[in-house]
């Protein structure tokens, strides 16, 4: 059984490291992001089997802890598409600025 | 019962990682962002979900399998959290490779 | 070759990848990633040396792995490393909102700026 | 007679405490560091934090000066395991009387520093704390934390994280002004110092890798026993020197350093190139004289002294090109490291007249260049710049503190009966005695170009015209002004110091001569013709540098001439030099030509090394 | 064996080629991107390696925080990334410092190949001394007592660090609110990921902490996981931001550290050595140590992401 659930992580390994392609390719950032993303579950699933394939049980922390700031990441991701949204030098004078939610946290002391 | 136990892990684990596989295939293969997203999340999520079905059998204690689930009610958590905050900003292009006028970003300079 | 040293030669490789990104790469952000693919690759040898070490207890049939020793430093290292990043990155991001320069050339005076590409931006701060 | 006995009782059971004592070195600044952020408002007129700072200061001058006692009359250093456990498994601290001297200058400089930053960083009364003043007196403790942790620590991961602390702290020093170009310059340091930083962790995983211990005396057995180096300690004694060469800026490495030290705010540029960058270099002579002694193949000394050598001339002659008064002496500071690496060559054949040197190298520079950054921080506050050529009248404005920076400049000349003296004397000797004179030849010439700039500078002091009628924007602190001086006159009668002293020195390493060969090196020292021997070259220098000024026919309106408009041959020679240095400089300078270097240092290195193997 | 062998060629091979992406590719938000899946596979790598502690710490910390931190800075510095590339060294200098660099490499390689065997170690020493620390997993007891001085230095110098983002800061908003988190506008998902998760995550945060005397985990992983939890409320914006002149803030950031000295200190005349624990007492006051450690490394983790101060302006007012 073992020998069959290491095999199953490779598998799950070889298999989302594949979509690592959309991180080359893009087009958007976000397409990017989910290739990460997926890289991130799988990586829990292939660590979930690793952690029953070798009796450690501590690994199945290491994957709760994955999952966990990978929530974590992912937010940190979309906030961040959406202030790289703003194409020019931000300027905390612009009447846009209202509109990318970063901007107005520049300082303007 | 051992061996049907090992039995059900062989299949749920496989059919998970077949769905990952799936996943994988949709991120590539479909043609934009959202329905990449869309293929994406079930995908993992059933994927995931189905590994940590085949390994509960395979586990000692009660509370190491409450760990499995824990892990997959987390991913699903952030996965639909992911895919709802995205959706709405899933036509973001990069920047870099297709400058476009993003409505908002009113001063766009290129 | 064993899988151990599999990951040391990795750790090789990182080393000197982030050696070359540090050195080459003009942006001050990407320096900050190369540095940190270097600490990775640091890490990743001692790891390997931890593992190796813990050979002679696996052997022993004693409870433990690896070398405690590397694995606690390896730890220690790792929060250095983000520390560094942090004051890195929060030095950087002012540098940029101050002069809008984010690479590291010294007095030398802005780079001929392509028209419509802004070198500087005004600024109301201090 | 009664108070006498009060303070001597307590110091001596503090020096009787043995290797316990060491941790009061190494805890009284963490605990600073950490109190530091809850200490505020205005206390005595001037904020609490830096008064707590200044008494702080002094319990640490008073625990150095325990430790240096403590080693010097016990005649052997003094170690300390701590949490009871041994190495290679605890952590061992370790005083020998390299650390001990290391502690006491630290102390000295960093108690004169505080002095002086009390007016410069003092809280406003309507705040109960600023920016600037928590952030310099917190980080000034970071500084001194850091670089006890370097001089005691004996084990390389312990120094590691010692390091850090004091990169840390060093660079946020550096851009506390907040302007474009010194956030520019300390982000530069820190990634350069961190690069420095984790070649050097390389290089301790590597040893670890074959010896399975970081402690250093455990380290030298380990080494001393092997037949050959085997080649993980080949590539970690490359990695960890390059990497601690980075941090020192050592020629050409030295990218970073005139913009960190020229802009950072005066006190922190006094701390940054009087102490930190002597911490790497001590962690240099670690690894090289305590580490793997006996592993120093003539190759890589010739390496690292010509290196030394190249900073001397370099750095020097560069020095003699700037327009801005903190950026020559950052510039100076360059050359004076370079010294500090002659003592490789040398050290060979000549060991207790080179690690002298060397630490009298280390000391001397230490409260010169204190003295001098600080007296430019006056002058420029005084005047409202620091350009050289506008410097003209400011000595009917500041005579103590111009008298101070000229005293500090004798040093670093190198004039009878300065520590800069006792320095070149002791190593001239020592490479006349090992049959090397071209590093005699270098260290004279070294010593008349830094005159060459002092002049430069002292003429426009003297000989210029002012630029603005009304100068004095702002006097400086009478005690600001006292403690430049005291250290400067400290830095001037080094070599006045009894030889014994120096024995210091030779704590805790076998077969060393210090105070004999410091009582060599001063003996005839005034004499008439050695007086004159050492002048006349000199009034040479001076008077070709004055034919450079562009005086007395200075044009109205102050603004700078270039120097090819002045009409004397000299001034034409250096501006031909100046056209080839600058560029030369510049380009070394740049990013990835630094960093080449660096890759080609690191690789002669391990050739070197390995060619003793 | 085989299969394990296949697992780490592959792991080996995607960390190799991610770090290639995160070197060459030209926008830094995709070499951020792709550090963070870099990130991930290091944790992945971690495990291989039999050091949970450490894959702990990088899930943690490394594609965690740091990539929270490199992203935010990514996305504000995409403005003016356009200048950079031309800013590149000539390819002839590239060129040099490659091969430089591979040379680098194949020595460090070499080294690798030829490290002693069998390999030295301190496993066994560990394994002998750990009994007197009264703890049961050898990583903790390795911190926090036979080499206590490093993680004391080291919680010391997150201190300077913290101080080193905050002196970026302008003048006038010295003592504010921090102010580089990013804000996405308020949306239902976020909220309610940012109601859910903490409870949850503290939890795992007590449990490691607690867990980590016998067991993978300690302070570092839980507080990590703890500053994570508190910056994901900030920037849902459940809460706002502490000012960082508040006294109570100051008192935590510095509490774990000075509570080590302490201890530390009580040592010299309890145990006969600084930083030495009494006999019998070892692991309860390791834990001690742990448990507010824990609260002042999460509490300084989570300042250092959350930036220099900004001012006091209320943080949301505009979205």
């Amino acid at each position: 059984m073992p020998e069959f659930l290491l095999g199953a992580a490779a598998f799950v390994l070889g298999t989302v490291a594949l979509g690592l392609m959309r991180l080359l390719r893009g087009p958007g950032h976000a397409d990017r992001m989910l290739s990460a993303q997926l890289l991130g579950t799988g990586g829990v699933g292939a660590l979930l089997l690793l952690g029953v394939a070798t009796g450690v049980g501590a690994i199945a922390e290491v994957a709760l802890l994955l999952a966990l700031l990978a929530a974590f990441a992912s937010v940190a991701f979309v906030s961040g598409i959406q202030r790289s949204d703003g194409r020019g030098p931000p300027s905390a004078t612009a009447p846009a600025a209202a509109d990318s939610p970063g901007e107005h946290r520049r300082e303007t002391a | 019962m051992r061996l049907a136990l090992d039995i059900l892990t062989i299949v749920a684990v496989s059919l998970g990682a077949i769905f990952f596989l799936a996943g994988t295939v949709g991120l590539l293969r479909f043609p934009d962002t959202l329905t990449r997203l869309h293929a994406l999340t079930k995908a993992d999520n059933l994927g995931l979900g189905l590994v940590v079905l085949g390994l509960l059998p395979q586990v000692s204690g009660p509370l190491s399998a409450l760990a499995l689930l824990a892990v997959w009610l987390l991913a699903l958590l952030s996965g639909s959290t992911v895919g709802q905050l995205l959706a709405g900003k899933a036509a973001v292009p990069d920047p870099d490779r297709a400058p476009t006028l993003t409505p908002g970003a009113g001063a766009s300079h290129d | 070759m064993n899988d151990p040293t599999l990951f040391g030669l990795c750790g090789a490789a990182l080393v000197g990848l982030g050696l070359y990104g540090l050195l080459c790469q003009p942006g001050a952000l990407r320096k900050i990633l190369a540095f940190n693919l270097i600490g990775s690759g640091v890490f990743l040898l001692f790891g390997v040396i931890a593992l190796r070490g813990g050979g002679v207890l696996a052997a022993a049939g004693r409870g433990i792995d690896g070398d405690p020793v590397p694995q606690a430093l390896i730890i220690t290292g790792l929060v250095v490393a983000f520390a560094a990043t942090s004051i890195a990155v929060a030095l950087l991001l002012r540098l940029a909102e101050t002069s809008g320069r984010t690479t590291l050339e010294n007095e030398a005076p802005p780079a001929p700026s392509l028209p419509g590409e802004r070198a500087s931006r005004p600024d109301g701060e201090s | 007679m009664d108070l006498a006995a009060l303070l001597v009782t307590p110091f001596a059971r503090l020096t009787e405490l043995g290797g316990l004592l060491l941790v009061i070195p190494l805890m009284l600044p963490v605990v600073g560091l950490l109190l530091a952020p809850l200490l505020r408002g205005r206390w005595l007129g001037g904020g609490l934090l830096g008064r707590f700072t200044l008494l702080l200061l002094l319990l640490g001058l008073v625990a150095a000066l325990a430790v240096a006692t403590a080693v010097l009359t016990g005649d052997e250093a003094l170690k300390y395991y701590l949490g009871g456990w041994l190495p290679p498994l605890g952590v061992a601290l370790k005083a020998d009387g390299l650390s001990a001297i290391m502690l006491l200058l630290s102390a000295v400089v960093i108690l004169a520093v505080g002095v002086y930053a009390q007016r410069e960083f003092q809280v406003p009364p309507d705040a109960s704390e600023t920016r600037a003043s928590l952030v310099f007196w917190m980080l000034l403790m970071g500084v001194w934390a850091g670089l006890n942790a370097a001089f005691l620590g004996q084990d390389l991961f312990t120094l590691f994280v010692a390091l850090e602390l004091l990169t840390f702290s060093a660079v946020p020093l550096v851009a506390l002004d907040g302007r474009a170009e010194t956030l520019a310059a300390a982000l530069r340091y820190l990634l350069f110092a961190l690069l420095g930083s984790v070649l050097y962790l390389l290089g301790a995983v590597l040893f670890y890798g074959t010896y399975a211990t970081l402690d250093i005396t455990l380290l030298a057995e380990r080494i001393s026993g092997e037949p050959a180096l085997p080649p993980a300690v080949i590539a970690a004694a490359a990695l960890m020197t390059v990497g601690l060469l980075a941090k020192t800026a050592l020629f050409p490495l030295h990218l970073w350093l005139p913009p960190a030290h020229a802009g950072a705010p005066p006190p922190a540029s006094a701390i940054l190139s009087a102490l930190v960058v002597k911490a790497s270099f001590f962690l240099i002579l670690r690894l090289w004289f305590d580490v793997m002694p006996g592993a120093l193949t003539p190759m890589t000394a010739q390496i690292l002294g010509g290196l030394g050598a190249g900073a001397i001339l370099f750095g020097n002659l560069v020095a003699l090109r700037q327009a801005r008064l903190k950026l020559l002496i950052a510039y100076s500071t360059v050359a004076q490291i370079g010294y500090l690496f002659l003592i490789f060559p040398l050290a060979a054949r000549a060991e207790s007249a080179a690690l002298t040197g060397g630490m009298l190298q280390v000391v001397a520079h230490a409260l010169a260049k204190a003295a001098m950054f600080m007296a430019a921080g006056l002058i420029a506050k005084a005047l409202g710049h620091d350009r050289v050529r506008d410097l003209g009248g400011c000595v009917r404005v500041l005579p103590l503190t111009l008298l101070a920076f000229g005293l500090a400049g004798l040093s670093l000349i190198g004039l009878q009966p300065s520590g800069g003296y006792l320095t070149k004397t002791l190593l001239t000797a020592a490479a006349d005695g090992t049959g090397q004179g071209w590093l005699g030849l270098v260290i004279q010439v070294g010593g008349l170009l830094t005159a060459a700039y002092l002049f430069w500078v002292f003429g426009h002091v003297l000989f210029g015209v002012p630029s603005t009628p009304a100068m004095p924007i702002k006097p400086p602190g009478r005690a600001q002004e006292l403690v430049v001086l005291a250290l400067a006159l400290g830095a001037l009668l080094l070599g006045l110091v009894p030889p014994a002293l120096f024995d210091l020195v030779e704590v805790g390493r076998a077969g060393l001569e210090a105070s004999a060969a410091v009582a060599t090196a001063m003996a005839g020292a005034f004499g008439w013709s050695k007086l004159w021997g050492d002048v006349w070259p000199l009034l040479v220098v001076g008077l070709l540098v004055l034919g450079m000024l562009p005086w007395p026919d200075r044009p109205a309106g102050g603004s700078p001439r270039p120097a090819t408009t002045s009409l004397s041959v000299t001034g034409h020679w250096a501006a031909d030099l100046g056209t080839l240095l600058e560029p030369a400089d510049r380009g070394l300078r740049q990013w990835p030509v630094a960093g080449l270097s660096l890759l080609i240092l690191l690789l002669a290195l391990a050739a070197a090394i390995s060619t003793g193997a | 064996m085989t299969n394990a062998l296949i697992v780490d060629a592959a792991l080996a091979l995607l960390v190799l080629g991610l770090a290639l992406w995160v070197i060459a590719t030209r926008a830094a938000y995709r070499a951020v991107v792709g550090f963070v899946a870099y990130g991930l596979l290091m944790a992945i790598i971690w495990v291989r390696l039999a050091a949970v502690d450490v894959a702990m710490t990088e899930a943690a910390l490394g594609t965690g925080l740091t990539g929270l931190l490199l992203l935010g800075a990514a996305a504000r510095l995409a403005p003016y990334e356009t200048a950079e590339f031309d800013r590149r060294p000539g390819r002839g200098l590239r060129v040099l410092i490659g091969l430089l660099c591979a040379a680098v490499t194949l020595g460090l390689a070499a080294v690798v190949l030829l490290l002693p065997a069998p390999a030295p170690s301190l496993a066994s020493l560990v394994a002998d001394n750990l009994p007197p620390t009264g703890v049961g997993n050898p990583v903790t007891g390795v911190l926090l007592a036979h080499r206590a001085i490093d993680t004391l230095l080291e919680s010391v110098v997150l201190l300077p660090a913290l101080i080193g983002v905050w002196s970026v800061a302008a003048n006038p908003a010295w003592g504010g609110r921090p102010g580089s988190l990013p804000r996405p506008p308020a949306s239902s998902a976020l909220t309610l990921l940012a109601q859910v998760l903490p409870p949850f995550g503290i939890l795992v945060g007590i449990h490691l902490v607690w867990n980590g005397a016998d067991d993978p985990g300690g302070k570092f992983q839980g507080a990590t996981v703890l500053a994570a939890m508190w910056i994901l409320v900030l920037i849902a914006g459940l809460r706002e931001a502490p000012a960082l002149r508040e006294r109570r803030l100051r008192v935590l950031l510095v509490v774990g550290a000075l509570v080590f000295i302490g201890i530390g200190a009580s040592g010299i005349w309890l145990a006969g050595a600084f930083l030495a624990y009494p006999e019998g007492y070892a692991k309860p006051l390791i834990l001690a140590i742990e448990a507010v450690l824990t609260l002042s490394i999460a509490a300084t983790l989570g300042l250092l992401l959350a930036g220099p101060p900004a001012g006091d302006r209320p943080i949301g007012t505009t979205s």
